[in-house]
């Protein structure tokens, strides 16, 4: 606690009844608060863990996410070599057609065929690759997939978040607070961006500046932040009414002030509480993007294609949806809890303070 | 029964639909001169029930069944053939496929495109039941054309009477195996048996129902429920290729369809014809087809598929030494200063599949890079004819079971010759062979062909598609797979 | 340093405030004058709602019913007054955060009723209030030391955080918030109501204005504190020369506390004087009923509770009686009263009142 | 107050005007246009496409047309689904949208605001961490999952309901049931989340605090003096949310065969069918920009002190 | 005023957990109240009366605040060991409270009439417009002008004073057995004060209602208390019968308390009567007499113990070790 201590010796730290006199920085109390908050914590450290994850993937010793080993397809996540799993799959795979023919032996043909792969197996050593989270359609590892998807997701999630917070929060307050014309002016702009036919605009912008990642954001960006101002706006319109704001104009705080200082502070649970809430829905975003051509392009992936290529074999290879929809979910929670454990610790009536 | 038809329909109106969901329920409503063979899919006798050729292969006169009538009991007469023609000719009913006619008949091209005039159409009503057409040429594939879409016959007196409503389901006159009895837009359109019909007693299902399931798990879904009947095979969910090939009711015939790459022949570096040969001949299509698509598609070196009579080019199949050195005879040894490309894909989960492995290979095998892009499909058309691609994936469906089908597109002003590939040669053998007809036309194509894919090598085949289909056939008989896809219903019975 | 460039930006206006202003000593010259301030509020309770009527949904409440008083420099002037008669109203009028209906208010002998935008910042260095209900005017995630040197940094007082921090616990000293750094990193809530209040008044006199409208600032400080507070206000006042509007209903603490007193009742001031003037020899009925009703603790003579010298209910400030609006509840009412509204009348040295009685009427003699 | 409703009000009318004519643009300069296809139609036949709906007359020519045509309530014929006409098309899957939406809203509002509420009474407990998980689940998942895998558990798995369609007289209302599901998860769980953390605001006032000195049940207390004062972001959050379910989610339409307008309309997008996507965005923004501006007046109701000029 | 005792504090301890340590606001706090009696508490700011009363209806936030011991034993029942609904039943029925917050008491979304209505219809059971009756009576009592029009309107269009009066009505409005008043006259002139006074008194003779009064003003505990408590840092210090104390008050605190009464008779100019120094901080308070360091008297024993209690007969007590020692 010294690094608070600055300005200790202005008055003595210690007084007549004995007691220690410490002061305290805000940051410095939120974030103690922060750790006493073991969901908001657990949820940092995930954040951390994934960000570190992606930040040094290519450093990780990962199978190159596009390398495609057909032999290898849809392997089910195990610890087992790659080989053994194989052949685990092709044996009940037999049994499946065995059944389909309802015949009990297998043929000379496919005896032959299971003896040459067991031998194939044996021999080369790409069979001793080790899929923890199992491969896709192509034999590709699920693991660099998702560590690679997540990359972009994570990103994505980030920049949308900010811009649209950013943007959503400065246009929502300041018409919040401005009223009248302004109010009308921002909000009427609003409506018509809600209105515009978004898919064809992006489709637009696509053909106008290409396919970059910087557009992409934009693309994001661009009608994330609506809602946000609408909600922001209602929260402002509504605080600004209360005394210390007027106590605060008296003071001669200028509007910027009041805005950034006052209202927005005091919107903040349900801010933090919506932009947490924004951020799988950048996930999602993008992989419609994608769909238009805009988002990540093949082979690299993002959560939201893996995920939704993986609805598509749910019942066949339930790991291809379960593994990134899991893996996604829990840093998404990670995301939410974090930010729960936020607005706790930056509400200093919370009932988490202790 | 109840089919999985995969899209809301744009239309009934034979004279204004394009795609297959539409020509689905087409093929149970209306009827022209001829209809599809069920196991063929080539022409046999619809409302006409005879025809014959003139000498020269140009005139062909049709004699219209005397109990065909509408659904409503008015007559069909050859006088209906021809208005029914000529209105989906006119110009201001703008329908899409009368090019088709325009191909065949003389004088329909003019008309449609404005030059020329309704009289000088070649088709007439010689009497009430008599009807004769004159074609441009021999062409020998107009008979296995009649039983299309846009040769259809339509109530041209029901749509005197209610103008564009006709095809509202109170208002509905065909002259098909079935009518139409209910059609709720986005949810399904049901056709009942029409009893009127010519052949009515071999119309065995009181009522098929055609549902626009646009989610092809839901599809599967609810076929695995018992819900519907038949998953057609745009339908299919190929996500799940390996179960489904477990199955006993998982129908897979050839088709007479072509997934190939184009290449746009004016850009570098692929106008350079090694390197659209070593880019092709580096795919291992086999692999393709046995380990990525799994479907039991066929593996193509050539852009259009055997057809009875007609053996496609040879191209040139995968070699992937031949591969490395036509790259390095065009400056690129081990891919090395090859210039990046991009490859065009409409966005899709085969295409995607496909594109990667393509990717994968073309890395693996020749060294070099190659960027995927996935297109939503409007834009991908628009930058597919705009020629302002390098590789652009691309698929072809015959209309009609003829090479000429696939082989007109690569000529210089044609519509469809994204690639912008140019050879007079070529033009010269396509054109001539429109004059020709048996086997000699046949020769003239293939040799054609030749020039195209083994030659010049304008497109990278990579296989023949397939049709797939799920139905069980110890449930229902008379359906048969055919090379078009196209089943008539005339025929299909439930027999549990 | 930066302080002095920050006034010195405050342009023109600031030097009006500031400098010039100090020309002027405390000869009694005006600093704050209000005339005929009015503000009225439109009231749309469930009756305007409902189909009682355009009538009842145009009805006002009077709260300012033309106000005028002065105030001079250096001079502590309190207003006393029936809770609910427009005090805290007349009070925003001058920290201009609600518009008067009517009137003017004048500043440094300038017309500040509408000031440019770029004046206004100039003005609230000049001005500052306390308010009535200082819980709620703090911002709840402001810790005490956000609440005191956001006035520091909206006026550029005090360059670095160390320096604010100085400034910080000398004006927390001051208020007797001491230690200071035990309550620094509290937030309001977690204050007793009295502590509240003295923050409330730590945060107008850091910035030492020139012009403090303060509304019931000790009203829930207990005694001694209290005492000691406005004790130290009154050092402030003189030393720093500052002007109080000591808005208060405690005419005892007024009497310690300031130089004059107006009085006031349903909008408008109807006496005004000295303060020892005003107690000793209150003129208005109101004044003298304020004034009997004070009860104080005597040993022995614990247990009364005053008769007051005055009837009947108060009325609302959306009716305000004619004539004189004191007259229904005066206990020397008279004919006149209820029908004529007496002016302010001089009876004394500086002090006035508003009152029938204190003129003689034909229809009295 | 009258006043600014009727000021709100009028600007509506711009603001439409707006997005129409934007709308009209953006749709002309997108690539690709409402009859090219895979197979490429002769110029000659385009031509005469074209012609018939007059899509070769001049643009402003074509705007005039059809704003014409749109004050005389007529949206023209759909270039895709050419039987039909865009009226005919909106009015027959609108109501199907707007049935669904507003059974999922109302369901998703009353979930939503109850868990809110149970979960910040008891702030941190398992009820809360509980509750609160389920709403990330249907934060995070999105809807393209959700269905397929609540269709494959009741449908496939427990074989209670149909896998997919739409009421009818044969099956009755229980087609609806797996849709309103599916599309309510998602806005309960937004507005679980927001209530949650506005009522936890409203609960450390003061006010609660006299509220409980009275006496009165936690019920009574959360009902009456804590929502009134939390509602707001809800409420701010409903007017978007609440236009984009009435006009349908294509998600859950594909998935379940519901013949909504979210369909077609994506459909309208992707087929470049002008008029469908003009009418889409005409019928979106009648019912956003009047949903905003019921939520304006909503707040003018939930907070008495918010006073328009 | 009986002998009957109604409640009975018993060394009641509410604590705060914060961060810088543990607020001992209230640190064994004993008095008992009988029916019909005034209590009047006075004592510094922040001294804990507030959070004593707050812990008899057992509203303290928790957490971080926390009832650590004691007993609030009304008639016979612990009022801290009752169940929620329990409590509930007495609340705002049989003890109301005036919050000393007016304007952020008062739910600034609802109507007057709305906050006042409810709590009358919980309680007396009377119908939705008997209760606005009552409400709008209730109102007028307190002297809120025009009552019936201005019901229903909002808390922010009130003054500062009318809300205060608003609070007292709404209390007062059940006839309850206990009210506690929370500073209840701190934002009223005089003569309204006077009114409001009068308004308890009349309910302390009807109904036998007894008060606890927190109160600044020793005006007011004058005229109307029959006990006064003097608080200091989150205990009791002295604690007698209103004459005493006025009398002869013991606790160095006290007298400087009334000694610094102002006085109308007294002229401007005149110096105000103050104790020095600082109230302590209650976090981690030593055990100590906590007002040593301002006290004339204080010896060495006041820096190490808190004194113990005298009492010297007339229920007069005292926690001074001035007296302590001769008395025990
Ligand atoms: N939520 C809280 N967290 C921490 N400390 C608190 C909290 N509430 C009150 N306190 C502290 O408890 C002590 C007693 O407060 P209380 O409100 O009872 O004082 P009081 O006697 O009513 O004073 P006043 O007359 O000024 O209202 C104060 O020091 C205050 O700072
Ligand atoms: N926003 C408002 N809307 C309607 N009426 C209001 C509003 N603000 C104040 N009033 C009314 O104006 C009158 C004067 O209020 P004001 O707050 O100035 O009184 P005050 O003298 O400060 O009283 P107190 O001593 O009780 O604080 C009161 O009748 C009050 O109800
Ligand atoms: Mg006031
Ligand atoms: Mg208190």
């Amino acid at each position: 606690m010294t690094l608070f201590r600055k300005n200790a010796e202005a008055l003595p730290a210690v007084n007549e009844f004995n007691q220690a006199v410490k002061p305290v920085s805000l940051w410095a109390d939120a974030w103690r608060r922060l750790r006493k908050n073991l969901m908001a914590l657990a949820g940092l450290f995930i954040v951390i863990f994934y960000t570190l994850i992606s930040v040094a993937a290519p450093l990780l010793p990962l199978f190159p996410y596009e390398e495609q080993v057909l032999d290898h397809q849809n392997l089910p996540p195990s610890t087992k070599p790659a080989g053994e799993v194989l052949l685990h799959q092709k044996q009940e795979y037999m049994k499946k057609v065995l059944a389909a023919d309802s015949r009990t032996e297998m043929t000379d043909d496919e005896k032959a065929q299971m003896a040459s792969l067991e031998a194939e197996i044996k021999s080369n050593p790409i069979h001793q690759r080790h899929y923890y989270f199992g491969t896709d359609s192509l034999g590709r590892d699920m693991l660099a997939r998702i560590i690679y998807g997540g990359r972009i997701s994570i990103l994505i999630g980030i920049v949308g978040t900010i811009t649209s917070v950013l943007l959503g929060v400065i246009l929502g307050a300041i018409a919040g607070y401005a009223g009248g014309g302004i109010d009308n002016f921002i909000m009427r702009f609003v409506d018509i961006m809600y209105g515009l036919p978004y898919m064809l605009l992006v489709i637009i912008m696509m053909a106008l500046f290409g396919r970059n990642i910087i557009n992409l954001f934009v693309a994001i960006a661009l009608v994330s932040w609506l809602t946000i101002a609408r909600v922001v706006r209602g929260q402002i319109i509504s605080l600004k009414n209360s005394e210390f704001i007027e106590a605060a104009r008296s003071m001669g705080a200028g509007s910027g002030r009041i805005i950034f200082r006052h209202l927005i502070p005091n919107s903040l649970g349900v801010l933090i509480v919506y932009s947490t809430l924004l951020f799988p829905s950048f996930i999602m975003s993008e992989s419609f993007l994608s769909f238009l051509g805009l988002g990540v392009s093949a082979p690299l992936a993002s959560w939201g294609s893996l995920v939704s290529d993986g609805v598509k074999t749910m019942e066949q290879y339930p790991w291809q949806l379960l593994v990134p929809a899991v893996v996604m979910t829990v840093f998404l929670f990670a995301i939410n809890f974090l930010g729960d454990g936020l607005r706790d610790a930056l509400d200093p009536q919370s009932k988490n303070r202790v | 029964m109840i089919i999985n038809n995969g899209a809301e329909p744009q239309s009934l109106d034979p004279a204004l639909i394009q795609g297959v969901p539409e020509q689905r329920i087409n093929t149970a409503i209306f009827e022209g001169l001829l209809r599809y063979n069920p196991k063929t899919a080539l022409g046999e006798p619809g409302l006409a029930e005879s025809w014959t050729v003139s000498k020269d292969k140009l005139t062909y006169t049709f004699k219209l069944r005397a109990n065909a009538v509408w659904s409503d009991g008015t007559p069909i007469t050859a006088q209906t053939v021809v208005d029914s023609w000529l209105r989906s000719l006119d110009p201001a009913t703008g329908s899409e496929y009368a090019y088709m006619m325009g191909m065949v008949v003389k004088g329909a091209d003019d008309y449609n495109s404005g030059k020329g005039k309704k009289e000088d159409v070649a088709i007439k009503a010689v009497d009430d039941h008599t009807f004769q057409m004159t074609l441009v040429g021999p062409t020998p594939y107009a008979l296995d054309m009649l039983p299309h879409q846009a040769f259809d016959v339509v109530p041209m007196h029901a749509i005197a009477k209610y103008g564009k409503d006709w095809t509202k389901p109170e208002n509905f006159v065909g002259d098909g195996p079935y009518i139409v009895k209910e059609w709720k837009p986005q949810e399904q359109i049901t056709v009942v048996k029409n009893p009127k019909y010519w052949d009515a007693k071999s119309v065995l299902l009181d009522s098929i129902e055609f549902l626009p399931i646009d989610d092809n798990n839901t599809g599967y879904q609810k076929y695995k429920n018992g819900e519907i009947d038949w998953v057609t095979s745009s339908s299919i969910p190929v996500a799940n290729i390996d179960e489904l090939k477990l199955r006993k009711d998982y129908q897979v015939s050839p088709q007479v369809a072509t997934y190939y790459y184009i290449f746009n022949v004016t850009k570098k570096p692929v106008d350079d014809v090694r390197v659209r040969k070593a880019l092709s001949m580096a795919l291992n299509t086999k692999e393709l087809v046995d380990k990525v698509t799994k479907g039991g598609e066929l593996v193509a070196t050539s852009i259009a598929p055997a057809m009875p009579g007609y053996t496609p080019a040879k191209g040139n199949a995968y070699n992937e030494a031949a591969a490395k050195k036509l790259l390095a005879q065009a400056g690129y040894p081990d891919g090395k200063g090859f210039p990046k490309l991009t490859v065009i894909y409409n966005t899709n989960d085969t295409h995607k599949k496909i594109a990667e492995w393509v990717q994968q290979k073309w890395k693996t095998v020749l060294g070099i890079d190659v960027e995927l892009q996935n297109i939503e499909w409007k834009t991908f058309l628009d930058i597919r004819n705009k020629h302002d691609f390098v590789i652009s994936r691309a698929g072809w469906v015959g209309d009609y079971q003829d090479p000429n089908t696939f082989l007109d597109m690569f000529l210089k002003d044609s519509g469809n010759n994204n690639g912008a590939y140019n050879n007079p040669k070529y033009d010269d053998l396509v054109t001539k062979a429109a004059t020709q007809s048996g086997a000699e036309r046949f020769k003239t194509l293939n040799q054609a062909e030749e020039i195209l894919m083994t030659q010049d090598e304008a497109v990278a085949p990579l296989y023949f598609y397939v049709n797939q289909d799920l139905i069980d056939l110890t449930k229902w008989s008379g359906w048969y797979a055919n090379p078009l896809g196209i089943h008539s219903y005339v025929g299909i019975k439930k027999v549990k | 340093m930066k302080a002095n460039d920050a006034r010195g930006a405050a342009a023109g206006f600031g030097a009006a405030f500031g400098r010039d202003a100090a020309k002027a000593a405390a000869s009694g010259e005006t600093i704050l004058e209000a005339r005929d301030l009015r503000k009225e509020f439109p009231i749309r309770g469930r009756a305007g709602e409902t189909k009682a009527g355009k009538a009842a949904a145009k009805a006002v409440v009077r709260a300012v019913d033309g106000v005028s008083f002065r105030l001079g420099r250096g001079e502590i002037l309190g207003l006393v007054g029936e809770s609910g008669c427009g005090k805290t109203t007349t009070g925003k009028m001058i920290m201009k955060l609600l518009e008067p209906t009517g009137g003017r208010i004048l500043v440094d002998g300038r017309d500040v009723t509408r000031t440019a935008k770029g004046d206004e910042i100039a003005y609230r260095r000049r001005v500052q209030m306390i308010f009535q209900d200082p819980y709620a005017s703090m911002n709840p995630r402001f810790t005490i030391r956000g609440v005191l040197e956001e006035p520091l940094l909206i006026h550029g007082l005090g360059t670095s955080g160390t320096e604010r921090l100085a400034k910080i616990r000398e004006v927390m000293e001051r208020v007797k918030m001491v230690p200071a750094d035990e309550y620094l990193d509290r937030y309001p809530h977690m204050l007793s109501g009295g502590q509240r209040q003295r923050i409330a008044t730590a945060r107008t006199l850091i910035l030492s204005p020139g012009i403090i409208v303060a509304d019931e600032p000790v009203s829930m400080i207990d005694l001694s504190t209290r005492a000691e507070i406005l004790s130290m206000m009154k050092a402030v006042q003189r030393d720093m020369e500052l002007s109080f509007l000591y808005i208060t209903h405690d005419i005892s603490t007024a009497r310690y506390f300031t130089d004059r007193i107006a009085v006031m009742y349903l909008g408008k001031i109807v006496e005004v004087g000295p303060a020892d003037d005003i107690i000793d020899h209150p003129l208005h009925p109101y004044t003298k009923a304020l004034i009997a009703a004070v009860c104080e603790p005597l040993p022995g003579k614990v247990d009364v509770i005053k008769e007051l010298p005055i009837t009947g209910e108060i009325p609302s400030a959306a009716e305000i009686p004619t004539g004189c609006r004191f007259h229904p509840r005066c206990v020397h009412r008279m004919d006149r009263c209820a029908r004529n509204e007496p002016a302010m009348k001089g009876i004394g040295p500086g002090h006035e009142a508003a009152c029938w009685l204190n003129e003689p009427s034909p229809e009295v003699r | 107050m009258a006043r600014f409703i009727v000021r709100r009000f009028l600007s509506l009318i711009p603001t439409l005007f707006i997005i129409i004519t934007l709308s009209f643009i953006i749709i002309r300069v997108a690539p690709g246009g409402p009859f090219s296809s895979e197979k490429n139609i002769p110029e000659a036949i385009m031509n005469n496409i074209l012609k018939k709906y007059h899509m070769d007359e001049p643009f402003l020519q074509q705007y005039l047309r059809y704003m014409g045509d749109v004050l005389h309530g007529d949206l023209g014929p759909s270039y895709r689904y050419v039987d039909h006409d865009v009226n005919f098309l909106i009015s027959h899957a609108l109501p199907v949208s707007m049935l669904l939406g507003t059974i999922s809203m109302l369901v998703a509002v009353i979930l939503g605001i109850l868990v809110g509420i149970v979960s910040s009474l008891r702030q941190n407990s398992w009820v809360d961490y509980t509750a609160m998980s389920v709403a990330v689940i249907g934060i995070s998942i999105p809807l393209f999952v959700i269905g397929p895998v609540i269709m494959w558990f009741f449908a496939m798995r427990l074989q209670w309901l149909p896998t997919s369609g739409w009421i009818d007289s044969r099956r009755g209302w229980v087609t609806i049931i797996m849709p309103v599901i599916t599309l309510s998860f998602t806005y309960f769980a937004y507005i679980a989340r927001l209530s949650r953390a506005s009522i936890l605001e409203v609960l450390r006032s003061d006010y609660i605090r006299t509220a409980r000195a009275k006496g009165l049940k936690q019920s009574t207390v959360v009902v009456k003096h804590v929502l009134k004062g939390a509602l707001l972001p809800v409420v701010s959050y409903l007017g978007p949310a609440f236009a984009g379910i009435l006009t349908g989610s294509v998600v859950v339409e594909q998935v379940f065969l519901v013949p909504g307008v979210g369909r077609i309309f994506i459909q309208a997008a992707l087929n470049r069918d002008y008029t469908l996507i003009m009418g889409e965005v005409i019928v979106y923004s009648l019912i956003l920009v009047v949903l905003n501006f019921a939520v304006d007046i909503i707040y003018g109701f939930l907070d008495p002190r918010i006073s328009y000029k | 005023m009986t002998d009957e005792t109604i409640l009975q504090v018993k060394g009641l301890r509410t604590y705060f957990n914060t961060d810088d340590g543990v607020v001992k606001a209230v640190d064994g706090v004993d008095f008992s109240l009988r029916k019909g009696e005034t209590l009047g508490i006075v004592g510094e700011s922040g001294s804990g009366k507030s959070v004593t009363n707050l812990s008899i209806m057992n509203l303290i936030p928790n957490p971080p605040g926390k009832i650590m011991g004691g007993e609030v034993i009304y008639h016979d029942t612990d009022l801290l060991k009752l169940s929620d609904k329990g409590i509930r039943a007495i609340r705002g029925n049989k003890i109301s409270m005036i919050f000393q917050d007016p304007m952020t008491s008062l739910n600034p979304f609802l109507r007057i009439s709305n906050q006042m209505i409810e709590t009358i219809v919980l309680h007396q059971k009377l119908s939705k417009s008997e209760a606005r009756a009552k409400a709008i009576e209730m109102l007028v009592l307190a002297g809120i002008p025009a009552a019936e029009k201005r019901i229903d309107q909002y808390p922010h269009q009130f003054s500062g004073g009318m809300r205060q009066r608003v609070m007292i009505a709404m209390a007062l409005s059940c006839d309850p057995e206990i009210l506690i008043a929370d500073e209840p006259t701190s934002a009223l002139d005089v003569t309204i004060q006077a009114q409001i006074l009068d308004l308890m008194k009349e309910l302390t003779s009807r109904l036998g209602t007894a008060v606890i009064i927190i109160t600044h003003s020793l005006g007011v505990v004058a005229g109307m208390c029959d006990t006064i408590c003097v608080m200091y840092a989150g205990r009791i210090v002295e604690r007698g019968s209103v004459d005493i104390i006025f009398e002869k008050p013991m606790h160095p605190y006290t007298r400087g308390l009334i000694k610094s009464v102002p006085r109308l008779d007294r002229k401007n100019g005149a110096r105000l009567y103050s104790i020095q120094g600082q109230p302590p901080n209650v976090i981690d308070l030593p055990d100590c007499c906590p007002f040593f360091p301002r006290c004339e008297h204080a010896m060495d024993i006041c820096k190490t113990k808190y004194p113990l209690v005298h009492d010297d007969g007339n229920e007069h007590r005292v926690a001074c070790w001035l007296y302590g020692r001769e008395g025990k």
